[in-house]
């Protein structure tokens, strides 16, 4: 491990953020904001990646950081499409709502 | 990248293509017909491909994918699973009024994720491999929702399923993270010589725990399970069939690369860990299934309780007898080959007996009530894959749970064993119970639709079931097959 | 080098940034207040939406090719992210790096190319479009 | 030639996979020809197999086909391998020989039968499971034919499933040969168990390496098997089903109930002989059972008054001397009685089939009287059938019996006491054979009979006829499956008395019952004799006994109890299994945010478990 300190550090602001976002997801029932939730989620990951890289001196991380981003972003894109259909048929953007299946 | 990486990456490239060509192609002009032929061809080349590959040694091809036997083994599945899921959707689809094309680009993208997966020796690509296939399949399950005759739980299922891949994601990029952080390496074999050695630091320790989470939720290990009957019932069937199949497969013969390679299987209290989440799937998915009346959702409590079986055989491979673990590899692989087989056919004809263009789907008891009497070809191959979940002999299930039996016993997990007994009872109650609603009259309104069943369906469900009886009957061959598959492990 | 040391060495560029962004900021909102003429017209308080009179409710309903030309921006400006990381090491990769980022664009040129097919980067209504198509035939 | 082994039982299987695929749509001709057919062409690879085995020297006469090794996960290796010995063949000669003349008397009686495809489709899976469990060389073979041929026994038992009281007469067939099954499964588990092998050949000469004679397990094992033999052989005190087992169309009772399946029991033993030689305990229980049954059931048939039930009765009393000559060590005696007892008794049932089928399936003996004018051919075969059963020289029979009687005289396990049994029950042998044969043919014709000629009728009588008369000079190739008894010399009064007896009681039939001289008859239908004759017709009151022992008891026990612990505790179970299905239910309540709570909350235990036991 090099320079354990700072990474230590690092990565425990990343916990925080992955905290809050799963705090987010737990607690919102707007689906906009469990999707912002779960992007700070991911950017917490993306975090740690960019910490653990450049503490070792390599490239993987950030490169990995470059792979969560793109993710992100597919999920965000899919994502948003099921939202406006969510809207579409509750005219709400509760997931509470769908509670249909189940049993 | 040199000519010898190329050749080896060149399935994978066919299969990235032809979501490319499909792509241009529905750009300009709209056929299901002709984007089913396309997709097929292109999983029938990729796995000729790879079965001209087979024997050639391994090959590391980039650090991040390699491509040996074990992976060989692992693609073939994949795409013949794809190929008989693909053929099966094709009517289903052609009945339903949404776009079909793009189905079939977002399946190949799915298989693309899942090749890339099983042959990942690396964070990098088997993070982008389930991802791939993640994003896909939750684009796949939300398919239909914008069709005029579209069932209102589509879109249900298709929002649970992103919400709770997308957690589970960061979960395992968090604990790939960790894992990193700890020892600097992101390939499996880096690990080898690291993981749950120097015990000290808890990075590695929270890390692999955190990988099996976002795992356990893609192979819905209970407590990790909750997304999986809803999605199951609430996806079109089709999709559901290859969700079912694909992603599951892929996604343990990873992990069972992943904790050989990296040595994770040293970490002891995971291991403890994954003894009582077993345990727990087993009973719970036997469980749930037990009163079922949802047919989609029974199958899918049950598929719970099977991926359970299956870790009785992984937890087995823990073990320090070279033998013993040997035999227990070998029969996660037979297992999974059986699971596909088995579900592949009961998803089949669901499929079959869906009617799309009515919003309706055959996945309740009154659709089954007097199958037999009906239509006893699709009634046969039912039964006898609800015979080989419920492990009857002479069927391919029965060999894929003796040998998950023999692994257990021989590792000495008496507890999984005995839990593995308990399961298999309760399963029979509930794939019998089916099995006597198909004997019975019929009633006078049948449920079902009194088409005649598609040529493709027909074809892929009698060669199926063909598989099923061969290789319960015959089973050395496969045996073989995985034995050379899997000797490359370790 | 002591840990304290260390963290100045590490940070002061954050530190620089944060000042600059705030010089900066400061000075683009204190720069009018001294520069620019008052008036008191109807306009004025209203809040400036890039050109968009602010009218009716703030909770209407947005177009949906709002939403996709948003998620295509995302997505194919984060495959530029991947060109820049080629863009980098360009020497390094030589020939082969050069044809698979050739690759690369081409599969975005297609995806783009069935984007375009599909109609999703036609900002027309579905009735306008059916109109328009009507208008071709007549 | 020997490489085509595989087809005696594939030619059957695949005839029954046939029939059952075309669902009784076929017309009959192709159903006769596919059921006849294929069981003929099972005898006809017999014939060549068995003219090639008798061309190589007797020493090296087995032979191994393994088709295929099914699974091997760890050590154990379950594989379909066929094993072919003296023992073998001469089983298979009875079974697709003998089968396929009744195949083709059944094509004839049969043919007005509704269910005429369903018949056969019994039959051929039968004769694959019968073929099967002869030609097994390991013990899961070996079981899975003999469980197979249970259940076409039982399907065939209930073949009229209509009556109610045919679905009864299974169901009790079943039961009472599981009992014996369950005996026969514990004994080949515990086989397993000490020796370690599934395979028959290595198991025997394991058994012989493992155990000093007379061990106690061997002999525990040896009873084992030997009661799974005495469900499957109907011997006492397992012998109570096969009587009723005459629901069954007549040639099923040919086929199975006396040519080849009853006969599994013998075959199972001289399978084994190698353990029963290590217990002289077990072979002297043999040997008791064998005189035993073969005298009580002997009683019986004199006073049955059902064709059928005499002819069952006196298949249990020969089946009694089968197992008198095993348990004297008699080996291949036995399966020579075995063989010829197949052609006579095939044969009497064959007819009987005829005669009852001529008087409006009449079966009682006192309502047809006077038949040997209506009936000419039966008449003759049913003469040919008697003589073999009595063993009167020069029938098959005779030389069977001959053999076995001198075994018994000279073997330490045999004795005077058990010959002077086995000599009684061939006089009583004659004379209740005799009984029937002149009560149906001679006397006062009571009823009109019909007789159905024609090819598929007598073609089958006559060849088994030509076979129970000259049988007895066929030479099987036991030599080296099972080991010689070694030459009995006896003394020539014991041959003498043994071959005189049964011409005594032909001689008391036939005043008894041709000439009817009224002091005889008096002396039988008046006191003590009397009520004795009750007790010998109702089979010894065992049919009483067991109700009033064991069922009576037993359902008493059960009502009793049905309130209580036994009905309670599958309810219990399910119960239980339903409510912890619905609290397991409650946990999948649909809301989304709760899934993602239950995942976040395991996680973290599986981390913490990670971290802390880490």
């Amino acid at each position: 491990m090099v320079d354990v300190a700072l990474i230590d550090h690092v990565f425990i602001l990343a916990a925080i953020l992955f905290c809050l976002g799963l705090v987010g997801v737990l607690v919102r029932r707007n689906i906009i904001f469990m999707l912002i939730s779960m992007e700070i989620m991911l950017n917490a990951a993306g975090l740690a990646f960019i910490a653990a890289g450049s503490a070792w001196g390599q490239p993987d991380g950030q490169v990995m950081f470059l792979a969560v981003v793109t993710l992100g972003a597919a999920e965000v894109a899919v994502a948003l499409g099921l939202t406006l259909l969510l809207f579409r048929r509750y005219q709400s953007v509760d997931v509470d709502n769908l509670k249909e299946l189940r049993g | 990248m040199t000519m010898t990486e190329l050749h080896a990456l060149l399935p994978i490239i066919v299969i990235a293509g032809i979501s490319v060509v499909l792509m241009v192609m529905t750009a300009f002009f709209r056929h299901q017909r002709l984007a089913s032929l396309i997709t097929y061809g292109g999983f029938i080349a990729a796995a000729v491909l790879v079965a001209g590959q087979t024997g050639s040694g391994p090959q590391q091809a980039t650090p991040l994918l390699i491509m040996d036997e074990y992976s060989r083994f692992f693609s073939l599945v994949i795409l013949v699973t794809s190929l008989a899921a693909t053929m099966l959707a094709y009517d289903y689809l052609r009945r339903s009024d949404v776009f079909k094309e793009e189905y079939y680009i977002l399946l190949s993208l799915a298989v693309l994720g899942a090749v890339v997966l099983v042959s990942s020796n690396h964070f990098a690509a088997f993070f982008i491999g389930i991802e791939l296939m993640s994003v896909s399949l939750f684009a796949m399950v939300g398919y239909m929702v914008q069709g005029r005759t579209r069932r209102a739980v589509t879109l249900e299922a298709s929002v649970k399923y992103m919400i709770l891949s997308g957690v589970s994601s960061s979960f395992l990029l968090f604990g790939i993270a960790l894992v990193y952080a700890d020892f600097g390496v992101l390939s499996f074999s880096g690990l080898h010589s690291l993981l749950g050695l120097h015990s000290t630091s808890s990075y590695s320790q929270i890390g692999a725990a955190m990988i099996v989470v976002g795992l356990a939720f893609k192979l819905s290990w209970v407590p990790f399970h909750m997304w999986t009957p809803d999605v199951y019932e609430g996806a079109p069937v089709p999709v559901t069939a290859f969700l079912a199949t694909v992603s599951k497969v892929s996604v343990f013969a990873i992990i069972v690369r992943f904790f050989i390679e990296s040595g994770a299987f040293r970490l002891e209290a995971l291991v403890q860990a994954l003894v009582w989440i077993a345990v727990l799937s087993m009973l719970v998915g036997n469980g749930l299934a037990l009163l079922q009346q949802n047919i989609k959702r029974l199958l899918a409590y049950s598929s719970i309780a099977h991926l359970g079986y299956l870790m009785v055989a992984f937890i087995a491979i823990a073990g320090s007898n070279l033998a013993n673990t040997n035999l227990a590899v070998e029969a996660t692989a037979f297992y999974l080959v059986a699971y596909i087989v088995m579900s592949l056919i009961a998803f089949g004809i669901i499929t079959t007996l869906s009617s799309p263009e009515r919003a309706e789907e055959a996945e309740t008891l009154a659709h089954f009530r007097g199958l037999f009497w009906q239509k006893p070809g699709l009634a046969t191959a039912m039964g006898l894959a609800l015979l080989s979940l419920a492990g009857i002999p002479l069927t391919i299930g029965f060999v894929g749970k003796f040998y998950v039996f023999a692994a257990g016993v021989a590792g000495q997990l008496w507890l999984l064993v005995g839990v593995l007994i308990v399961g298999s009872a309760l399963g029979l109650y509930y794939y019998l119970r089916l099995i006597m609603e198909m004997c019975k009259a019929p009633d006078t309104e049948p449920a079902i639709s009194r088409e005649e069943t598609p040529l493709e369906n027909r074809v892929v469900l009698s060669a199926l079931g063909l598989v099923l009886l061969v290789i319960g009957i015959f089973p050395n061959g496969l045996i073989t097959t995985v034995h050379a598959a899997v000797a490359v492990l370790r | 080098m002591s840990y304290g040391a260390s963290l100045i060495t590490h940070l002061w560029p954050l530190v620089l940034f944060l000042v600059l962004v705030i010089g900066l900021i400061s000075l683009m909102l204190a720069g009018p207040y001294f520069l620019g003429s008052r008036r008191n017209a109807r306009a004025t308080g209203e809040p400036y939406e890039c050109g968009i009179v602010p009218v009716g409710s703030a909770q209407y309903h947005v177009p949906i090719p709002f939403y996709l030309f948003a998620i295509f921006f995302v997505i194919f400006d984060l495959e530029a992210v991947f060109l820049f990381a080629w863009a980098v090491a360009v020497r390094e990769t030589g020939w082969a790096g050069f044809i698979e980022a050739l690759v690369f664009i081409v599969i975005l040129l297609v995806a783009l190319l069935y984007l375009w097919r599909l109609g999703a980067l036609d900002w027309r209504t579905f009735r306008q479009k059916r109109d328009r198509a009507s208008v071709l035939l007549r | 030639m020997l490489d085509w082994l595989w087809l005696v039982p594939g030619l059957p299987f695949l005839g029954f996979l046939i029939l059952f695929a075309g669902q009784g749509k076929m017309p009959k001709r192709w159903t006769t020809l596919v059921g006849v057919g294929s069981v003929g062409l099972a005898a006809l690879v017999t014939l060549l197999i068995a003219v090639e085995f008798y061309g190589t020297p007797e020493a090296a006469l087995t032979y191994r086909q393994t088709l295929w090794t099914w699974m091997e996960a760890g050590s154990l290796k379950p594989g379909f391998s066929l094993y072919l010995d003296g023992l073998a063949l001469s089983m298979l000669f009875v079974i697709t020989g003998v089968g396929f003349l009744i195949h083709l008397y059944a094509s004839g009686y049969m043919y007005e039968d509704e269910d005429f495809p369903r018949f056969f489709t019994y039959t051929n899976l039968f004769v694959a499971a019968m073929v099967m469990l002869v030609l097994a060389d390991n013990l899961v073979l070996l079981f899975l034919g003999w469980e197979g041929v249970g259940l076409c026994s039982y399907l065939l038992i209930g073949f009229w499933y209509r009556d109610p009281e045919n679905g009864r007469c299974a169901r009790k067939a079943f039961i009472v040969t599981r009992i014996g099954d369950t005996a026969f499964a514990i004994g080949l588990f515990l086989l397993f168990r000490e020796l370690g092998t599934l395979d028959i050949q290595d198991a025997m000469s394991a058994a012989t390496a493992t155990w000093p004679r007379d061990s106690g397990t061997a002999t525990l094992i040896a009873v084992l098997l030997l009661g799974g033999a005495v469900g499957k052989s109907a011997q006492l005190p397992l012998q109570t089903w096969l009587p009723d087992a005459m629901a069954g169309p007549t040639p099923v009772s040919a086929l199975i109930h006396a040519a080849t399946m009853v006969t599994a029991g013998v075959y199972l033993i001289a399978r084994t002989h190698v353990l029963f030689q290590l217990s002289t305990d077990a072979m002297q229980l043999v040997a008791l059972v064998g005189v035993l049954t073969l005298l009580m059931s002997g009683f019986t048939a004199l006073t049955q008054t059902d064709l059928k039930r005499i002819l069952a009765y006196s298949t249990i009393s020969q089946i009694g001397y089968m197992f008198l000559a095993l348990g004297v060590g008699a080996w291949s005696s036995a399966i020579f009685h075995l063989m010829t007892h197949a052609f006579f008794k095939a044969l009497l049932f064959l007819t009987a089939g005829s005669i009852i089928l001529s008087v409006h399936h009449q079966q009682d003996i006192f309502k047809m009287g006077g038949l040997r004018k209506a009936l000419p051919v039966p008449f003759a075969t049913f003469l040919v059938g008697c003589l073999g059963l009595t063993a009167l020289p020069p029938t098959s029979g005779f030389f069977s019996k001959e053999q076995i009687l001198n075994a018994v005289w000279s073997s330490p396990t045999g004795g005077q006491l058990i010959w002077a049994g086995a000599v009684l029950g061939a006089f009583i042998t004659a004379i209740y054979t005799f009984r029937m044969f002149f009560i149906v043919f001679f006397g006062e014709q009571q009823t009109e009979a019909h007789e159905h000629k024609g090819f598929k009728f007598h073609v089958p009588l006559i060849v088994l006829a030509v076979l129970a008369a000259v049988g007895g000079f066929f030479h099987l190739p036991l030599t080296s499956a099972l080991p010689h008894a070694g030459h009995d010399h006896v003394p020539l009064g014991v041959e003498v008395t043994a071959i005189a007896l049964p011409m005594v009681g032909v001689l008391l039939a036939y005043l008894l019952f041709y000439r009817q001289i009224p002091a005889l008859r008096q002396l039988f239908e008046t006191g003590p004799l009397k009520s004795l004759a009750a007790f010998f017709y109702s089979g010894w009151a065992m049919d009483w006994l067991y109700d009033r022992l064991l069922v009576k008891p037993f359902v008493a026990l059960a009502r009793w109890n049905s309130k209580d612990l036994v009905d309670q505790l599958p309810a219990v179970v399910s119960r239980g299994a339903a409510l912890f299905h619905r609290l397991l239910s409650l946990s999948q309540n649909g809301q989304l945010r709760y899934y993602v709570a239950t995942m976040a909350l395991a996680s973290l235990v599986v981390m913490a478990v990670a971290v802390y036991t880490g």
